[in-house]
């Protein structure tokens, strides 16, 4: 379905979130329908998206990646009952926290995606790895991890080079 | 457009200050309590430090004036191991505090039976103890008080019998705070917490003055794994107080203690009003009026909103 | 230092095809921590995990991961295959190569880039695992059936027989369900009646099941081995215990004209009824919607002339709380019918067929009732319009079934070989009468199917016309059917006097509310989804809950019958043993760290959460802390993300390893 | 009357020469609900049936021009006649689907494909636009007594999420539109059995065949007279009435109306603004039996 | 040496030092608050407010990057940071209170282990002190042995003169260097008056007298009447020019990361948080008490010196108002 990928210039690291027993199992569905779609995305599994604490989506962020994805089953299907509602509460608070703060909402995407929708896994993946790529890199967090206190800045050039390779 | 400063009647705090000593003083003589927590002047002139007294003769050091700043609700939770919890402890309240008690009886922290409240009609208090020899006016006057929905606390066991003067109209300053920012694009309000959160030192007055942050040890001190860096570098500042803001998300009551104490003067206080504004619209829900064993965010309904969700 | 064994599989070439997995197991090999890394082209096959098993013992190793396929197809084979070498099976992780990788990325550098990470990541992840030795909770031994049809019915006597108790719950006033309403049965054409009403009556009379009939499930509490199931026993306003079933109320009741929906709204039954006259349990039940004394006051002819006095109106509906081990989930099937749906429905009727309004246009069900001795015509093959005996019949297949503009695509499985019995049916009570089937297939695929399928053409002459009915409408008393027959190539009229419609099979109305009550996934037409499509048919992915039957998906009698005992036999080598091992995937409290705030208790769906008080010595308390119940915590980890201080953790989903993957990212 | 509505009008080929008083009553009836209907400037042949049979790339291109031609008109765009309503309708939604097929149309006409537009059929703008409260308000002669037998024929409707006017299997919109000004309709069984279309040409006898179904099935059904909405299926029922009562030696005298000839009657024009003369069975009996004339 | 320098040419000093390359460190507003900040151009130097941080922060950072880890396969790779890399450094515009801290704090940074990071960085700066004319209520400098014009510490001391200009006076070789690498721009003293200095706002407390009774009341009521309203945080000892306790993390992920020295408090209850879980001052009176004795007696035991300056920040920063000077004159008068 993807038309042969060509070599782009900005490669979004996508990191999702999902909950093993419908998001993860439409992904592996997706698998065994061969369906394609671009490989930016690296999977997370959690028993259930009520154990995604809004620190990881926060961590994976600081760690570099562009483009953040949480999934879980429909509402009333969870496995756990009610797993999906408190995330659904949990997740309606910490993106306007995020939003507040000054990050792009476009980076982080939220979804339900049942055990057989493989389709709309590689559907929703491949829109955020897609318009990730278009908003380009995410800087916030990169440059804010190199900054130091005024004090603690050693600004000779070597050293400089060493903060950027790392 | 500011408004001209315009000073505000301070007059009840001293009738206010003579019912709260005959109140104390009868309340050890009948040993209604074990100690009660106030507040009493301090060196400097025209300031007032929080207190914690015994018997009746120390009665007579409680006050109340514009400068009574401090929300005294830190003093009874489990964080403070210093101050006995046996019996009954009576406890001074201004409105926004009251909200904090409610919100930690909400979770288990107190009983109301355990307390005896001393409600204070308020006017207002200072914006911050820095000066603390300044007249009360619309200038000087802290930014809660000028949205402040509860200047007569309900619920409490004894209030001082005044009536309270209209105070003059104030703009509220945090929600045009808030609005300003939320005009502002993602990338200009980056740039300003980023220069706000820069300031940080991780001295964790924050977190130390907050009646809601008594955790055992807080999820920031902790390296197996660290969850948040401890340093006070500009990322691990933004991180804390990301996650700051989210723990009292639906818990926090605008007290505005953090604000008035971070020596860095960083307005903390607008990420938890910005929380508990998102939350009143998503769930209609208002921390600290009536205890609730459920907050916004430990409940959930079948129609919550999901409009964001795809 | 940890020390890792890290095993790259091919899986024949479905990972090797599109990731160089040499190369992934070289440079996963480079990571700190690994002290073994290879690739093999079948891990789950027998000389894999024993490859596995030597590089355990040889290399000393502290932790396995297999990049392989999903976790959820073998992470089970490979946590045994490491216990067995001595080594705690949750020390072994499982990296999804393939199915998050190999088969979804062609191109090979960006496959194998990405594999690499996700190994990598694994073995982070893997570094952080602690040893978790497995729970084991005492199993309580009584079984739950839900549904009494055939299903239910095998699955409880075969349970019971085990001498096991078995709670056995029929919706309806009498189990039987739609077998109960068929005249005669494919292939062997042997009266559906005298094949089952023995099985009914065993359920009746075994002394360990417990039968509740006219009655529904409430609420499912608990987990496998520790279910607490509350039943709704709905008011039958008849005293069971006093009933002698002599039928006395039914024929006195003045009330006759109620359609009886057991015969399709076709028969008619009073308001004090059973529903067929095999039923079980034999006891009737009062219909309070069409009862004068239940409607007026006035009445209760019945329970005058009762006499053992069994009638009872004020009785009330009452709620019984049952402890089982393990739930059969056998509720059947409902038929599709052709009906206008509402606005927005998924589903759409056939307006062509006239929305189900033409009385002589008849679904399969109706026509058994009409040829079933037992039913409304005493077994004649008559007119719902005017009674006459019709001519000419057309049967027209797959109605709903493989329609996908009509909202559903599958194929209902039984409708060919019950639509050949209906035409030997019609044959053998109307020797002249003339059958016609319209069908695209015939989907005969049983043992001895085939044979019954083409005795139904040469023997009884039926007429099979390949083609679709486009429309049919009536005219006068007769019903024009139009269709095609694509083998020879020409539209096709019929003037026919009765039509039968091969409807698709549904589940029951309400599948979906007794799955999020049972905590258990269906699929888009409300099937129940089994844990796997082929190696686990018969159980759920909630632990402690089979399934059996047409709610699972359309299938016949004889297939229904053999899940129905493979259901059974799980439940019996559940309760094969006193004790139930279980996943260690629970929530544990660190207990310094919690200050009693109970936010993980408020968000905890299956209240697993309790308060304990800590003392010193002296007795006086220190504080009062959260405690999971190791045993009804499910594992979903909703109180370690609501819990500020993370005083609570989910083992095998610690923050240390989640923080570590993303880290390794 | 203050103009409601404004339309682009495409009248197509049928409506400027053998459905003329399709045409004719269609413009003075809008006129008479105040609704504008502006021709589209140069129209050409929508390429109707026979176009795509031929050349699928010649029908979607023809149909692709008509649309962007009628861009050029404020308003949604009005289509009388069902074949043609049947082809935009079809090109419109082919082109959206095919991204291939859309190139190859849009270098046939070296213009961008409108797939926006709104292209609807006379009853959508009546029975939705208007609506049938105002369609009813404008009657001032109720069509009372007449029993109608609404024939919608084969391209109204179908294929089923084409043109999607009303339920492919079970429409309503014309027996909706027509009670609206008074008349009654009939159940009748062949409401949208086909009447032989353009077969009428090639081979006539097909036409006979079932066009006498038709009118078979609407005179068991009690009916005094047609209503359609296609000048083909107008065409057979009229003009092949005669002929086809010879064949089978019975009587249907069904006169054949256009819905807007129907209409324009209820809401007082005259038979001379509507072209009752232009209709081979007779109905000006019937029309003065029920007084309407 | 004694010289005179104009505010125009203290400007045009700062700027030519930015120039070169230094960078200069002095009071100006940042996001809002008054702080000790490299500037980009001297007119951004404001002097009439105290900023909100000690000038300790240009010897002792907030937070410092002391080594960095890289696991490459089995081996881990340690780079230390080289301390000849820290910035030349001019500080410019310094409080009396906050020079006064730095020789203190030489003390035990060049104790029985020489902490390089402090003490480089102490050789590559040189502090312009400048008196003091601004005072609040909260200051006790004079309490406390300092006075507004007190120059221990600075290399180079200006004092504002009336009219304009400062008079200024080097009392290091670093001072008479700055003085000779830019002599254009200094010129010799004029006898203008100074202006008024700040006046003092408490009188001398007898700290050998303080010293003396807290020898011998390490167990005391007093401390729970004080501490018991400590809520435990770290403002006081962060904004304190003299607390110099600091804490080592490491911080990363496995594969790479760093290792940070950066400000701590006794304040907090971690900050004697055993592993064991057990905490010698488990309760706020003991953790205070220890601020109190390591400011008024160890630091004397050990060095002969005060841990305080009376800056004041801490009175003016305390979130429940515990003011030290009070406390210090309360066990004088004991």
């Amino acid at each position: 379905m993807h038309s042969e990928n060509q070599k782009h210039d900005f490669e979004p690291k996508i990191i999702a979130f999902v909950c093993t027993w419908c998001t993860y199992a439409g992904a592996d569905l997706a698998g065994t329908s061969r369906m394609q779609y671009p490989s930016n995305v690296r999977v997370l599994k959690f028993p259930c998206t009520g154990r995604i604490d809004p620190v990881f989506i926060l961590k994976a962020f600081q760690q570099g990646a562009d483009g953040v994805l949480v999934s879980g089953c429909h509402p009333g299907d969870c496995h756990y009952i009610a797993g999906n509602f408190h995330a659904r509460r949990r997740f309606a608070a910490f993106r306007k926290l995020l939003e507040f703060i000054g990050v792009d909402l476009g980076r982080l995407a939220f979804s339900w995606v049942s055990a057989a929708e493989g389709g709309k896994w590689v559907e929703v993946v491949t829109d955020l790895t897609e318009k990730v790529r278009a908003m380009g890199p995410m800087v916030e967090f990169k440059d804010l991890a190199l900054e130091e206190q005024w004090s603690g800045v050693i600004n000779t050039p070597e050293l400089q080079e060493a903060y950027d390779a790392i | 457009m500011p408004l001209t400063s315009q000073p505000i009647d301070t007059s009840i705090y001293a009738t206010i200050t003579a019912a709260i000593r005959s109140e104390a003083s009868r309340l050890f003589t009948a040993a209604e309590v074990v100690a009660i927590i106030g507040y009493a002047a301090a060196r400097r002139v025209g300031s007032a430090q929080p207190v914690i007294i015994t018997d009746a003769a120390a009665a007579e050091t409680l006050i109340f004036t514009e400068a009574c700043v401090n929300n005294l609700a830190v003093y009874l939770t489990k964080a403070k191991k210093e101050i006995p919890k046996k019996g009954k402890i009576g406890i001074i309240v201004k409105g926004c505090d009251l909200k904090a008690l409610v919100g930690l009886m909400g979770e288990s922290q107190l009983k109301r039976e355990d307390l005896y409240l001393i409600g204070i009609p308020c006017a207002g208090v200072l914006a911050s103890a820095v000066q603390p020899a300044t007249t009360l006016t619309t200038e000087t006057i802290a930014s809660k008080c000028c949205e402040c929905d509860v200047h007569l606390p309900l619920g409490c066991d004894f209030v001082p019998s005044v009536t309270l003067p209209p105070g003059p109209q104030m703009e509220s300053r945090y929600s045009e705070e808030i609005a300003r920012l939320e005009a502002l694009t993602p990338a200009e309000r980056w740039a300003y917490w980023k220069e706000q959160f820069a300031k940080c030192i991780k001295c964790y007055a924050c977190r130390q003055i907050c009646p809601f942050c008594f955790c055992e040890q807080c999820l920031c001190d902790r390296n197996k794994p660290q969850m948040v860096e401890t340093t006070p570098r500009p990322a691990g500042n933004t991180a804390w107080h990301i996650v700051r803001a989210m723990h009292l998300a639906g818990r926090c009551a605008g007290c505005a203690e953090c604000e008035r104490v971070c020596p860095m003067d960083i307005p903390l206080n607008l990420l938890n009003r910005k929380m508990a504004k998102e939350l009143k619209e998503l769930y209609d829900y208002e921390a600290g009026f009536e205890i609730n064993d459920k907050g916004p965010l430990t409940m959930f309904t079948e129609k919550d909103d999901q409009s964001f969700i795809k | 230092m940890s020390r890792i064994g890290v095993f790259i599989c091919h899986c024949g070439e479905n990972i090797s095809r599109t990731v160089d997995v040499e190369r992934v197991a070289e440079e996963v090999g480079r990571l700190p921590g690994v002290a073994f890394s290879t690739d093999y082209k079948y891990m789950c096959s027998d000389p894999g995990q024993t490859l596995v098993k030597k590089a355990i013992q040889e290399q000393k190793l502290s932790h396995v991961v297999v990049a392989a396929c999903s976790p959820r197809m073998h992470e089970k084979t490979f946590r045994k295959a490491v216990e067995a070498a001595g080594l705690n099976p949750f020390l072994c992780e499982m990296a999804n190569i393939r199915e998050h990788c190999s088969w979804v990325h062609e191109n090979r550098e960006e496959a194998t880039v990405k594999a690499i990470d996700i190994v990598g990541m694994m073995v982070e992840r893997v570094k952080k695992n602690r040893i978790l030795p497995t729970i084991t909770v005492p199993v309580t031994k009584r079984a739950l059936v839900i549904g009494g049809g055939i299903a239910g019915i095998q699955a409880a006597l075969d349970i019971a027989d085990c001498g096991h108790e078995v709670i056995l719950v029929e919706r309806e006033p009498s189990i039987g369900g739609h077998m109960a309403q068929l005249s005669e049965t494919f292939p062997t054409l042997d009266c559906s009646q005298c094949i089952m009403t023995p099985k009914m009556v065993d359920v009746a009379n075994h002394p360990k099941i417990k039968l509740y009939t006219y009655s529904e499930i409430e609420l499912v509490e608990g987990y496998i081995g520790n279910f607490q199931v509350t039943i709704k026993k709905k008011a039958r306003s008849v005293d069971e215990d006093k009933c002698t079933g002599c039928g006395v109320c039914m024929t006195k009741c003045p009330q006759k004209k109620i359609p009886n929906k057991f015969d399709q709204n076709i028969g008619m039954r009073t308001a004090i009824y059973v529903p067929f006259p095999q039923a079980v349990p034999n006891t009737p039940v009062i219909d309070r919607d069409n009862c004068t004394w239940f409607k007026t006051g006035k009445c209760g002819v019945c329970q005058k002339v009762c006499g053992p006095g069994a009638i009872d109106f004020e009785q009330q509906d009452t709620l019984i709380v049952e402890a089982v081990g393990a739930i059969v989930v056998s509720t059947g099937f409902d038929l599709y019918t052709i009906a206008e749906k509402p606005k927005g429905s998924p589903i759409k009727g056939y307006g062509e067929f006239g929305h189900g309004k033409i009385p002589d246009v008849i679904d399969g069900m109706t026509f058994e009732r009409l040829a079933s001795a037992s039913g409304p015509t005493g077994g004649k093959i008559l007119r719902p319009s005017d009674g006459k005996e019709p001519k000419q019949i057309v049967f027209i297949q797959c109605v709903g079934s493989r329609a996908r503009e009509k909202g559903i695509s599958y194929c209902s499985k039984v409708c060919c070989m019950y639509t050949a019995k209906h035409t030997m049916l019609y044959h053998h009570k109307v020797h002249d009468g003339q059958a016609y089937v319209f069908f695209m297939d015939a989907r005969t695929p049983g043992k001895s199917y085939d044979e019954f399928w083409r005795r139904s053409i040469e023997e009884e002459e039926a007429v099979y016309i390949r083609g679709m009915v486009s429309r049919l409408y009536q005219k006068g008393d007769k019903i024009v059917v139009m269709g095609s027959d694509i083998s020879v190539g020409v539209q096709v009229e019929i003037e026919a006097d009765m039509v039968v419609l091969a409807t698709a099979i549904q589940p029951q109305k309400g599948a979906d509310a007794l799955a999020q009550k049972l905590g258990i996934s269906y699929d888009k037409y409300h099937f129940y989804s089994e844990a796997h499509a082929k190696l686990r048919p018969v159980e759920c992915a909630t632990a402690g809950i089979y399934l059996a039957g047409a709610c699972q998906g359309p299938k016949d009698i004889p297939e229904t019958v053999s899940q129905a005992s493979a259901a059974a036999a799980k439940v019996m080598t559940l309760f094969s043993r006193d004790q139930m091992e279980r996943e260690p995937i629970v929530a544990r409290v660190r207990e310094a760290g919690c200050v009693g705030c109970f936010a993980c208790k408020k968000v905890c769906a299956y209240g697993a959460v309790e308060e304990k008080e800590i003392r010193d010595r002296q007795g006086n308390l220190i504080k009062i802390v959260a405690y999971v119940n190791p045993g009804v915590c499910a594992g979903c980890g909703t109180c370690q993300a609501t819990c500020p201080s993370k005083s609570v953790e989910l083992d095998g989903y610690t923050d240390e390893q989640i923080i570590a993957m993303i880290e390794a990212l | 009357m203050k103009k409601l509505l404004d339309y682009s009008y495409y009248p197509g080929c049928s409506l400027h020469a053998s459905a003329s008083e399709y045409d004719l009553s269609t413009r003075e009836l809008f006129k008479a609900l105040g609704i504008g209907l502006t021709e589209v400037p140069d129209w050409f042949c929508c390429g109707a049936t026979p176009a795509h049979n031929v050349d699928e790339l010649l029908s979607l291109s023809l149909c692709a021009k008509n649309l962007e031609l009628a861009d050029k008109v404020e308003g949604d765009m009005a289509v009388a006649c069902a074949s043609c309503f049947s082809r935009l309708k079809t090109a419109q939604h082919v082109l959206g689907v095919s991204d291939v097929k859309r190139k190859q149309v849009e270098k046939a006409i070296d213009a961008p494909v409108k797939l926006d537009s709104n292209v609807k059929h006379l009853l959508e703008i009546l029975a939705k636009d208007l609506g049938l409260e105002r369609l009813a308000a404008a009657v001032n002669k109720p069509l009372s007594g007449l029993k109608v037998a609404c024939y919608y024929g084969c391209l109204l409707t179908r294929p089923a999420d084409v043109p999607n006017l009303d339920c492919a299997e079970a429409p309503t919109i014309m027996e909706k539109v027509i009670e609206a000004v008074g008349a009654e309709t009939v159940a009748w069984t062949h409401r949208l059995e086909c009447c032989g279309a353009n077969f009428t040409l090639s081979r006539p006898g097909v036409v006979i065949q079932l066009t006498n179904a038709v009118l078979e099935s609407a005179k068991a059904a009690g009916a005094d007279c047609i209503m359609v909405g296609c000048p083909l299926c107008h065409g057979n029922l009229d003009i092949r009435q005669k002929e086809i009562e010879g064949v089978y030696n019975t009587s249907y005298g069904l006169p054949v109306f256009y819905l807007t000839q129907l209409i324009g009657i209820s809401v007082g024009l005259g038979a001379d603004k509507l072209g009752l003369d232009a209709m081979m069975v007779n109905p000006m009996p019937l029309l003065k039996e029920k007084g309407l004339l | 040496m004694q010289k005179y320098i104009t505010q125009q040419n203290l400007n045009t000093l700062i700027d030519t030092l930015i120039a070169s390359g230094t960078r200069v460190v002095a009071p100006r507003m940042s996001a809002g608050i008054p702080l000790y900040e490299p500037l980009d151009s001297s007119v951004e130097m404001v002097t009439d407010q105290l900023p909100r941080r000690s000038a300790k922060e240009a010897f002792f950072p907030v937070c410092e990057e002391i080594m960095s880890y890289e696991k490459e396969g089995q081996q881990i790779k340690l780079t230390d940071i080289d301390p000849a890399r820290f910035p030349e450094t001019v500080l410019v515009g310094v409080r009396p209170c906050d020079a006064a801290a730095i020789p203190v704090l030489d003390a035990v940074f060049s104790w029985d282990y020489k902490d390089e990071f402090f003490l480089e960085r102490r050789r590559k700066t040189t502090v312009i002190g400048l008196a003091c004319t601004t005072a609040d209520d909260a200051c006790f400098c004079t309490a406390v042995g300092l006075s507004p014009a007190e120059t221990r510490g600075s290399d180079l001391f200006l004092i504002p003169l009336n009219g304009g200009g400062f008079a200024c006076q080097s009392y290091s070789e670093k001072g008479e260097a700055l003085i000779s690498n830019n002599s254009a721009l200094f010129s010799e003293p004029n006898n203008a008056a100074p202006l008024p200095l700040a006046a003092p706002q408490a009188d001398k407390i007898d700290l050998k007298k303080v010293k003396s009774w807290l020898d011998g009341h390490f167990e005391d009521t007093l401390w729970d009447g004080i501490a018991v309203r400590c809520v435990g945080c770290g403002a006081c000892a962060f904004v304190c020019p003299a607390c110099h306790c600091f804490d080592i993390v490491d911080e990363g992920t496995e594969k790479a990361g760093k290792r940070r020295k950066s400000w701590d408090a006794c304040g907090f209850w971690k900050f004697t948080h055993h592993a064991s879980g057990h905490n010698p001052r488990d309760l706020q009176p003991k953790r205070y008490r220890n601020r109190i004795m390591h400011k008024f007696k160890y630091y004397d035991d050990k060095f002969g010196q005060t841990l305080c300056t009376g800056c004041g920040r801490c009175v003016r920063v305390c979130p429940v108002g515990i003011d030290i000077a009070a406390i210090v004159e309360e066990i004088s008068k004991k």
